[in-house]
């Protein structure tokens, strides 16, 4: 097939106190080689699960991957022990965490987390490690890399701290890089300089990123396709020329919808998808998005929709796209 | 940091003369005397007594003289003994308490952090168990009962060391384990707890996405994350440890200065109480700073040098 | 168990790290030198026989000294430094000579100087010595030793009563005869120093290096509350007679931890020996157990003040009330003997032994006890006793005996009792203070004879922390202590001892004894009444 | 500055040549070296920046979370620094912040319910049933269901947590808020309904907010004002619609293209700043943009810019514009 | 997924669809339910509360079980071994050490919670006080806890014993007056690292006072090392107990105390009396096993991010 990645049917629980939170229900995606695949969608969604279950980086024992396969270079991850998972983590795949306020270590200093990726992947010196470094930090455009290596986390500005993770997941040169929300934490310029330097890695080394964002103009301007997610599911995939200029779930719409644009007026409102997403210990029996569609049908309530193949490499899971629901929808 | 250390030097010199102040008026308002005996001695040998030790001189005479030759490093002679003097007892006792104290820590950090390491990473699995069973024993079995045991079987049933006295190496391996089980004991259950509550973080997330092995994670970014309460114990620890143990010296008979705190005031030796009180507190102050400098070295979000907030 | 009584047999023992070249030897390697090795409770306070205090102290300077008198194996006084004395007929002066060619282990030559030098020296208020009132019988010896300050010291001290009248001749003069002054010069207040030594560097006794004694040992190694080592005095005039070649002290005051030592073969010889260990020991026959007599009662003390224990009655039925039988057996368990009376055995009376001459002076029986109660509290106009509290300074053994009596009296006289420990410290200051009902006591006398114990209880004793008085008892012992006649004397102390008895001021429990364990290849250990275990003639056996 | 020109409205907030050091080995770290702002009654004034440029620091310092190195902050007319434990407590409820990161703001123990509710508590507020269907209220108010208030942080996305701190921050109701990037976590959707709410609220309330934000587009779309940040030092400051318009400063010219459009076919073109970022422990003389500017001149160097009115309320910093004026 | 029976009426809009709001009622716990609800499940944990409890209802009825008292000796019994008439055996004054070892359970069991509560409470008061203040007066504060734990502990000792009447009380104020002192410097450890967390300055920026965030935020995020330190300080008082009637401080005899039976029966090793130390040693370690277990429960159930 060619794919990197291929996650099919991938379902994740988290057993809580309150009981069994679905967060993923039934994912499926693929990445190839050197190709820049987003995933949007609602936050809770299930997205950051998805990229960590990629990782198995799950926090056990009260998570778990029910079922489904991750396969990696054809490989199953799923079945993967533990110490082979160490030498494809930071090394084949890299991830940029959510959160850098607590995904650093308090106690360390910013240059000894970001090199010892390196030295356990690399077979290099300790000094060579230090000049890596140095330069990703000045790549991702920390000034006085130097004095900021002997610095702690909390020393750092938020943005900056998001971009030592950054760093720490580019400096092994990963072939898969899952960005969880990379940029959120940077202004435009600094984005703008991390959204380059993630694609100048992808064409020298023909990495594949998968790019978990919010912010539509960063997706517009890195990846190929989009993955849109809701309620534990994928309810959309595509180009993001398809994706952007003719979305085929109403989730999709609404979302492109609710965008402020930077010419828009003040005074006119944003327009929100309404209502709020399903709690996912206990998820609808059919479309999750039913409770938030304008353009709900009676066979939304019950009936889950089936995610199938809606264009030339376009697939979504709504009904409207029934050949019943035609009729319906030309009449209304 | 220079400025820190300078401070808290005034403040230990502070420190130490209220504990001495305090320490003087408390040793001389308890009942006793350091000439009592079974029926009083004639009134002569007791007036000798005194004024040979500047003893009916007033209170504030007394307590001046005192300081003059604390000034110069001199505790004064021993009530008790006139071989040896305050300054003789700690420095033949000293050495040898420091050395079992530095043995029992050795033992007891080493393994209390393994021991309590263990117990977390197999939480509610038999490392924990067995690690909560030893540190239960180690808890509720105080060091002279321990000692006690040990003693009777491992020396006097199984020769395999030596009873008591403070020879050779060997001498001192049952006096070292029987004090280090408490502090044993103690430093693993904290070091579970605070294991725990740090392997739930992110950041062991990020290190372990970072494709690290398990142990490199504990070593490098967990245990450092959670010895910050072993670092506060130990300060105290270490004090009480290496000015040593009365109970574990006295019954392995080991010459070191533990006896002093218990047996200068039980004989009202009124040097030897104020010279070890000295002398313990200096260690005390000395390793409590050394603490808090430790802190902020640990955890540098924490800012105990400076003005906070 | 069983274990205790098994001889270990030491050197088959190759696992054990330390001490095999200081095992015992055996027949093939009778070249090895001859160790003894046992334990001292406690760092010796001074090795100075002037400034010396209490047995720790005592038990090394007896082996590494030796006065004008030392005690035999049989426990008589014989001669020592000195080979013969004069007494002059009122027993007011003595004249010692002394043995010739004797000398310090320095090689310095014993003088009478050295005697004058060292007793003046103890008596010297400026040396502050506790010790030195044992030399109050010396003429002028106590206005010495209590001179205020701004006395004139020197004519005071030239007043004393000790003189050398050569080298060889000390001429001592008594305050008032004193018929036990012999037994006295054995005691180590009366031990010489070497004057020259002394003058040269007054701090010779503190370091084993600059040691110079004049006993049948010297001291060669101090480590300070670590060990001791004492080895042969080769400049001993006796020195034919000691067998051994080494002493090893450790300094241990734990006796659980020595009594185990003994056990694994690290020492010799145990004293004293722990309670349980004694009682179990005792009761198995233990080859290796000896019981040596003591010089020491233990009693309680009662606040003769407090109301109603002003009346003799009431006093009484509390010491009859006790059990003291099954004190000895079950719970002291030293083979002690029960006290019925305050002298303990072991002093010679005119004929015999003094306590077998005294005999039971009271019994102890529940139902007078009873009925003397009764009797006292309607006297002292009092329907019941009020409760009490019986102070004891902390110990094992002490609290036991404590909990033992207080159930003998709750059983025998239906009064309850508080126990109530203190410091020892403490207790003595309460006594002294009067802030007592009941308290523990126990005496070990000075010197062979009862009156080291009678004297305690005259009015103006300062040891009579019972605070009673009675001019009958005091009229006899001061007779006793006036008169020479031994007759005499025996008579008046036995009168009054059961007069003390009859008003029963204190409650006695038993008379120590010194149980103590040797290992069978030792030989040779004696113990005097008033002394610890003596090892001067000890030798070794495979 | 010119108050003059605003004399109808009464600032709520006064900023006063505020500066924040952080004193971390020897050298001061100059995060915000020099803040003059007012703040108005039912305003919102965006405030954006280069990450690190001190936005943080200033929101911080300027509700007294932080003690200012120098400078006043007045609060209704009254200075802030200078207040009581007691006069400070009474503050706190008008004023709020909703942190930056929205996962180390909330205590990992407590139950979201608390968390929403603290406020509440800490001043007394409501109790019981009552407290019970306000935390009910905020949660639906920040798109999260009354279900949710059970569980604890950890059990949330992102997102979720972010609204989580937004409820916190709106339960007392306060007067003013300093948005500390509120919504950068949040999917476009919820953004909206977020944004909607701040506004809906200040309508209804007269709500005044500090907006700190990287998304330039929603920047403009909630501010009244913006003000843009360099290095710890304010660089322009101008009416929304104004400064995007018509940007004054180089760096605001340089934000602003490269804002990324969510077009894959319209794609800009930008100018791309040159040179690294100056460390704020060591800020370049004169003007500290110089490094990175592409019409850096020799005066740059040598002269701090003044901080000008160059057009009516718009303010710059920059030596361009004096050059041009002169 | 049923791909059958779909019907064009199916297909009509939903009318309904937005009110839908799904209901799933939970029910609404507070805090300390939830925490209960969680130690509820650790079965471990409920042991070690059954075990307490079993303590201290022995505590109370153990003493007449037998018949025997604590006091009443029989020295024709004495040094027995555990047997059917003396369940405990006797100790070496023929005392049934069954009735003495409740008894017992009665002093120890009481001094020992009293000196972890008290020094629970005073340590995290003066630790956490300290810490959250900091500067001058947690510099002050921390020299003065020094200048009392420096100050000879014996000495406090013996003048408490001379100012107060003898009881429990005296015990308890010997046993915590510096027992405090670790906990209050754990407590202060914990809190100076604790307090530099973003959600200690959220709850400030709430205008929370000080109590409030020791109490809401940083005691129960410091609740592990706390509940390690008070577990341990159980076993320290009662045999603290047993080192104070050296001094006299202790409870008189010939009551009985865990920690003075202890005492008392170390001598009997000696002569093969292994079991008159047990006693009270299995009691001891029974009672710190079930603390143990439990302050490990309450600890993972404070712990919301543990599971099972
Ligand atoms: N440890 C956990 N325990 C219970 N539920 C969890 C846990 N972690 C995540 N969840 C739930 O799983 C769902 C998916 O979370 P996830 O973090 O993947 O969202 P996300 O898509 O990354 O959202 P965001 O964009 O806001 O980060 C959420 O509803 C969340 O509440
Ligand atoms: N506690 C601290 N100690 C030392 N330096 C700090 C501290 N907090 C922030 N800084 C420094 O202050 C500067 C400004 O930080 P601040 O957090 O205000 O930036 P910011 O503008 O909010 O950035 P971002 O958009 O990335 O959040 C940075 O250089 C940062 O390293
Ligand atoms: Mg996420
Ligand atoms: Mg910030």
């Amino acid at each position: 097939m060619g794919n990197i990645l291929e996650v099919n049917d991938l379902h994740v629980t988290f057993d809580t106190y309150a009981g069994v939170v679905k967060a993923v229900r039934g994912v499926s995606f693929h990445v190839k080689p050197g190709e820049a695949v987003a995933i949007v969608g609602e936050s809770g969604c299930g997205k950051s699960v998805t990229a960590k279950s990629i990782m198995r980086l799950l926090p056990e024992p009260h998570s778990k991957i029910k079922s489904g396969t991750i396969l990696l270079n054809n490989s199953n991850l799923v079945d993967k022990r533990e110490r082979e998972m160490q030498k494809i983590r930071g090394n084949e795949i890299g991830m940029i965490f959510q959160d850098p306020m607590t995904s650093l270590n308090p106690t360390s200093k910013v240059g000894a987390q970001i090199t010892e990726g390196l030295l356990k992947h690399q077979n290099i010196s300790r000094k060579e490690a230090y000049q890596t470094a140095v330069n990703m930090l000045e790549m991702v455009g920390i000034p006085n890399p130097e004095k900021r290596f002997n610095q702690y986390p909390h020393e750092f500005s938020g943005g900056m701290r998001q971009r030592v993770m950054i760093a720490m997941a580019l400096v092994c040169q990963p072939k898969l890089l899952i960005a969880d929300e990379p940029t959120t934490a940077l202004d435009v310029t600094i984005q703008a300089q991390i959204l380059k330097l993630m694609k100048d890695l992808q064409e020298k080394t023909n990495t594949s990123i998968i790019l978990i964002t919010h912010d539509l103009g960063v997706v517009a301007e890195m990846c190929d396709r989009v993955v849109v997610m809701y309620a534990g599911q994928v309810v959309e995939s595509g180009t993001i020329h398809e994706i952007f200029s003719n979305p085929s779930h109403p989730y999709t719409e609404g979302l492109l919808k609710s965008m402020p644009r930077i010419d828009m007026s003040r005074d006119v409102k944003l327009s929100p998808i309404p209502g709020t997403p399903p709690d996912l210990l206990a998820p609808p029996k059919g479309c999750a998005f039913y409770a938030r569609c304008d353009k709900a049908m009676r066979v939304c309530k019950e009936n889950p929709p089936l995610y199938e193949k809606v264009g030339d490499s376009r697939y979504a899971a709504c009904w409207l796209h029934h050949p019943l629901a035609k009729n319906t929808q030309t009449t209304s | 940091m220079l400025m820190y250390t300078i401070k808290r030097l005034g403040w230990a010199v502070l420190t130490l003369w209220v504990i001495i102040t305090i320490t003087f008026i408390l040793m001389h308002s308890i009942p006793g005397n350091p000439f009592a005996q079974e029926g009083t001695m004639p009134k002569a040998i007791y007036d000798n007594l005194q004024s040979y030790y500047n003893l009916d001189k007033p209170l504030i005479v007394q307590y001046g003289l005192y300081l003059q030759s604390l000034i110069q490093f001199d505790f004064g002679p021993s009530l008790k003994s006139s071989s040896i003097s305050v300054n003789d007892y700690i420095k033949n006792g000293f050495p040898v308490s420091l050395h079992l104290g530095a043995q029992a820590l050795l033992i007891a950090i080493t393994f209390g952090l393994i021991l309590g390491v263990m117990a977390s990473l197999y939480r509610n699995k038999l490392p924990d168990y067995l690690s909560m069973i030893l540190a239960i024993i180690g808890i509720s079995v105080p060091s002279f009962i321990l000692a006690t045991f040990l003693m009777n079987f491992l020396a006097v049933e199984l020769q395999l060391f030596p009873v008591a006295t403070w020879k050779s190496w060997s001498h001192t391996v049952l006096p070292s384990i029987s004090l280090a089980m408490m502090p044993l004991a103690y430093i693993a259950r904290l070091m579970r707890s605070s294991m725990l509550e740090v392997m739930s973080q992110d950041y062991i997330i990020t290190a372990k996405a970072k494709g690290l092995k398990r142990n490199v994670i504990i070593i490098k970014h967990a245990i450092r994350n959670a010895i910050l309460p072993v670092i506060t114990v130990l300060g105290i620890l270490t004090a009480n440890l290496v000015t040593g143990s009365f109970i574990i010296e006295s019954i392995f008979g080991i010459p070191g200065m533990g006896e002093m705190f218990v047996t200068g005031i039980s004989n009202r030796d009124y040097p030897v109480i104020l010279g070890s009180t000295v002398f313990y507190s200096a260690i005390l102050i000395f390793l409590i700073f050394l603490v808090d400098i430790a802190y902020t070295w640990i955890d540098p979000r924490i800012k105990v040098t400076g003005e906070s907030k | 168990g069983e274990e205790a009584n098994k001889p270990k047999e030491p050197t088959n023992n190759t696992e054990k790290p330390a001490d095999s070249e200081e095992k015992p030897a055996d027949d093939s390697a009778s070249t090895s030198p001859k160790v003894l090795r046992l334990n001292n409770g406690s760092e010796p306070g001074s090795l100075h026989p002037g400034t010396a205090q209490g047995t720790h102290d005592s038990w090394v300077l007896e082996h590494a000294f030796e006065g004008l008198t030392k005690k035999s194996p049989e426990g008589e006084i014989v001669e020592g430094m000195a080979e013969k004395w004069e007494t002059s007929n009122d027993g007011l002066t003595w004249t010692f000579y002394l043995r010739d060619g004797v000398t310090w282990s320095n090689g310095d030559s014993v003088t009478a100087h050295d005697f004058e030098y060292a007793w003046k020296h103890a008596l010297n208020p400026e040396t502050a010595s506790t010790y030195a009132y044992q030399l109050y019988y010396l003429k002028g010896g106590q206005a010495f030793n209590s001179a205020e300050e701004g006395a004139d010291l020197q004519a005071l001290e030239d007043a004393v009563g000790v003189k050398a009248l050569d080298e060889k001749t000390l001429e001592v003069t008594l305050e008032v005869a004193t018929p036990y002054f012999l037994d006295l010069t054995s005691f180590y207040t009366y031990y010489p120093v070497n004057k020259a030594v002394q003058e040269a560097n007054p701090d010779w006794y503190k370091e084993a290096d600059t040691y110079v004694s004049n006993g049948a040992f010297k001291l060669t190694e101090w480590k300070h509350k670590e060990s001791m080592k004492l080895e042969k005095n080769e400049h001993y005039y006796d020195q034919a007679k000691i067998n051994l070649d080494e002493v090893h002290f450790v300094i241990i005051d734990d006796e659980n931890t020595v009594w185990q030592m003994y056990r694994s073969g690290e020492i010799d010889l145990v004293y004293p020996l722990p309670q349980d260990v004694q009682g179990q020991l005792l009761a198995n026959n233990d080859p290796e157990f000896n019981l040596g007599p003591d010089l020491a009662i233990y009693y309680y003390n009662i606040n003769n003040d407090v109301k109603p224990f002003n009346n003799p009655k009431v006093r009484k039925a509390l010491a009859m009330a006790i059990d003291r039988e099954t004190i000895v057996e079950h719970v002291a368990q030293g083979g002690q003997t029960p006290a019925y009376s305050v002298v303990p055995p072991g002093i010679p009376d005119v004929s015999g032994d003094y306590q077998e001459n005294t005999g039971k002076l009271f019994e102890a029986n529940a139902e007078e006890a009873k009925k003397l109660l009764a009797e006292g509290l309607a006297e002292e106009g009092m329907a019941e006793l009020p409760p009490f509290t019986l102070t004891y300074n902390t110990s094992e053994g002490h609290k036991l005996i404590a909990e033992a009596v207080q159930e003998m009296l709750r059983k025998n006289l239906g009064v309850a009792i508080t126990l109530e420990n203190v410091e020892f410290q403490v207790k003595l200051d309460r006594e002294k203070a009067g802030d007592y009902t009941m308290s523990r006591a126990g005496w070990v006398g000075d010197y062979v004879d009862p009156m080291t114990f009678i004297d305690l209880w005259v009015s103006d004793s300062p040891y009579n922390d019972a605070n009673w008085a009675n001019a009958e008892y005091d009229r006899l012992v001061n007779l006793a202590k006036s008169s020479m006649d031994q007759g005499e004397r025996m008579q008046a102390m036995h009168d009054a001892e059961k007069i003390l008895m009859d008003e029963m001021p204190i409650i006695p429990v038993y008379f120590y004894t010194k149980p103590f364990t040797v290992k069978p290849y030792v030989t040779g250990i004696y113990t005097p009444i008033n002394r610890y275990p003596q090892f001067h003639y000890v030798d070794i056996k495979n | 500055m010119s108050s003059e020109t605003v004399s109808v409205e009464k600032p709520l907030v006064q900023i006063r040549n505020l500066k924040k050091y952080f004193n971390s080995g020897g050298v001061p770290l100059k995060a915000v070296n020099h803040l003059s702002l007012d703040i108005f009654q039912g305003e919102t004034v965006g405030l954006v920046g280069e990450s690190g440029c001190g936005k943080s620091t200033a929101g911080k310092t300027i509700i007294r979370l932080l003690e200012a190195t120098d400078g006043e902050v007045f609060f209704e007319g009254k200075n802030i620094f200078t207040l009581s434990v007691t006069e400070m407590k009474k503050l706190r409820r008008e004023v709020q912040i909703i942190f930056q990161d929205p996962y180390a703001s909330l205590n990992p123990r407590m139950r979201i319910e608390d968390i929403i509710a603290e406020p509440l508590d800490i001043h007394g507020v409501v109790k019981g049933k009552k407290r019970k269907e306000r935390v009910a209220e905020l949660l639906k108010l920040v798109g999260l269901t009354p279900e949710h208030a059970n569980r604890y942080p950890h059990e949330f996305s992102g997102g979720q947590r972010q609204r989580i701190g937004i409820a916190r921050a709106l339960a007392l109701n306060p007067k003013f808020i300093v948005c500390d990037e509120p919504i950068s976590a949040l999917d476009v959707s919820i953004q909206a309904q977020v944004v909607n709410l701040l506004k809906d609220l200040q309508e209804k309330l007269g709500l005044t907010y500090l907006f700190i934000a990287h998304d330039l587009s929603m920047v403009k779309y909630i501010s009244e004002r913006v003000l843009v940040m360099y290095l710890g030092n304010m660089v322009e400051l101008a009416d929304s619609d104004e400064l995007y318009r018509e940007p004054l400063h180089p760096y605001t010219q340089a934000l602003l293209s490269a804002v990324p459009v969510p077009d894959p076919s319209k794609q800009s073109e930008r100018i791309i700043l040159e040179g690294d970022v100056p460390s704020p422990m060591n800020p370049p003389s004169g003007c500290v943009f110089r490094t990175r500017c592409q019409h850096a001149m020799d005066i740059c160097a040598r002269e701090i810019p003044q901080w000008k009115e160059m057009k009516p309320k718009h303010y710059t910093a920059c030596h361009l514009y004096n050059e041009q004026k002169n | 997924m049923t791909k059958h029976k779909l019907t064009q009426e199916m297909f009509l809009p939903a009318q309904d669809n937005f009110k839908e709001a799904e209901k799933i009622s939970r029910p609404s716990l507070t805090f300390w339910k939830d925490t209960w609800n969680r130690l509820k499940e650790n079965k471990l944990a409920m042991f070690g509360l059954l075990l307490i409890i079993l303590l201290i209802v022995m505590a109370i009825i153990g003493p007449y079980l037998n018949g025997y008292t604590y006091y009443e000796q029989d020295f024709t019994k004495k040094n027995l071994r555990p047997n059917s008439e003396h369940w405990f055996g006797t100790d070496q004054s023929g005392r049934d050490l069954f009735t003495r070892a409740w008894y017992g359970a009665r002093i120890s069991l009481f001094i020992g919670l009293m000196a972890a509560l008290i020094d629970f409470l005073a340590g995290v008061l003066y630790g956490g006080i300290s810490a959250v203040k900091g500067g001058k007066v947690d510099n002050a504060m921390m020299r003065i806890a020094e200048i009392l734990y420096a100050i000879p502990y014996l000495l406090m000792v013996i003048l408490i014993m001379i100012v107060l009447e003898r009881g429990l009380w005296p015990i308890i104020i010997a046993m915590t007056i510096t027992g405090w002192i670790p906990m209050a410097r754990l407590v202060r450890g914990q809190v100076l690292q604790l307090k530099e967390y973003e959600y200690v300055q959220a709850a400030n920026a709430m205008g929370a006072s000080t109590s409030w965030t020791l109490r809401k935020h940083l005691l129960p995020n410091t609740m592990g090392p706390i509940l390690v330190n008070v577990t341990l300080t159980v076993p320290t008082a009662i045999f603290a107990e047993a080192t104070l009637s050296f001094l006299g401080l202790g409870i008189p005899a010939p009551e009985a105390s865990w920690g003075t039976m202890a005492n008392d029966a170390l001598g009997s090793i000696l002569i093969g009396n292994f079991y008159q130390l047990f006693i009270p040693a299995i009691l001891i370690s029974l009672t710190m096993f079930a603390f143990n277990v439990f302050g490990d429960g309450l600890r993972d159930a404070l712990d919301p991010k543990l599971r099972k």
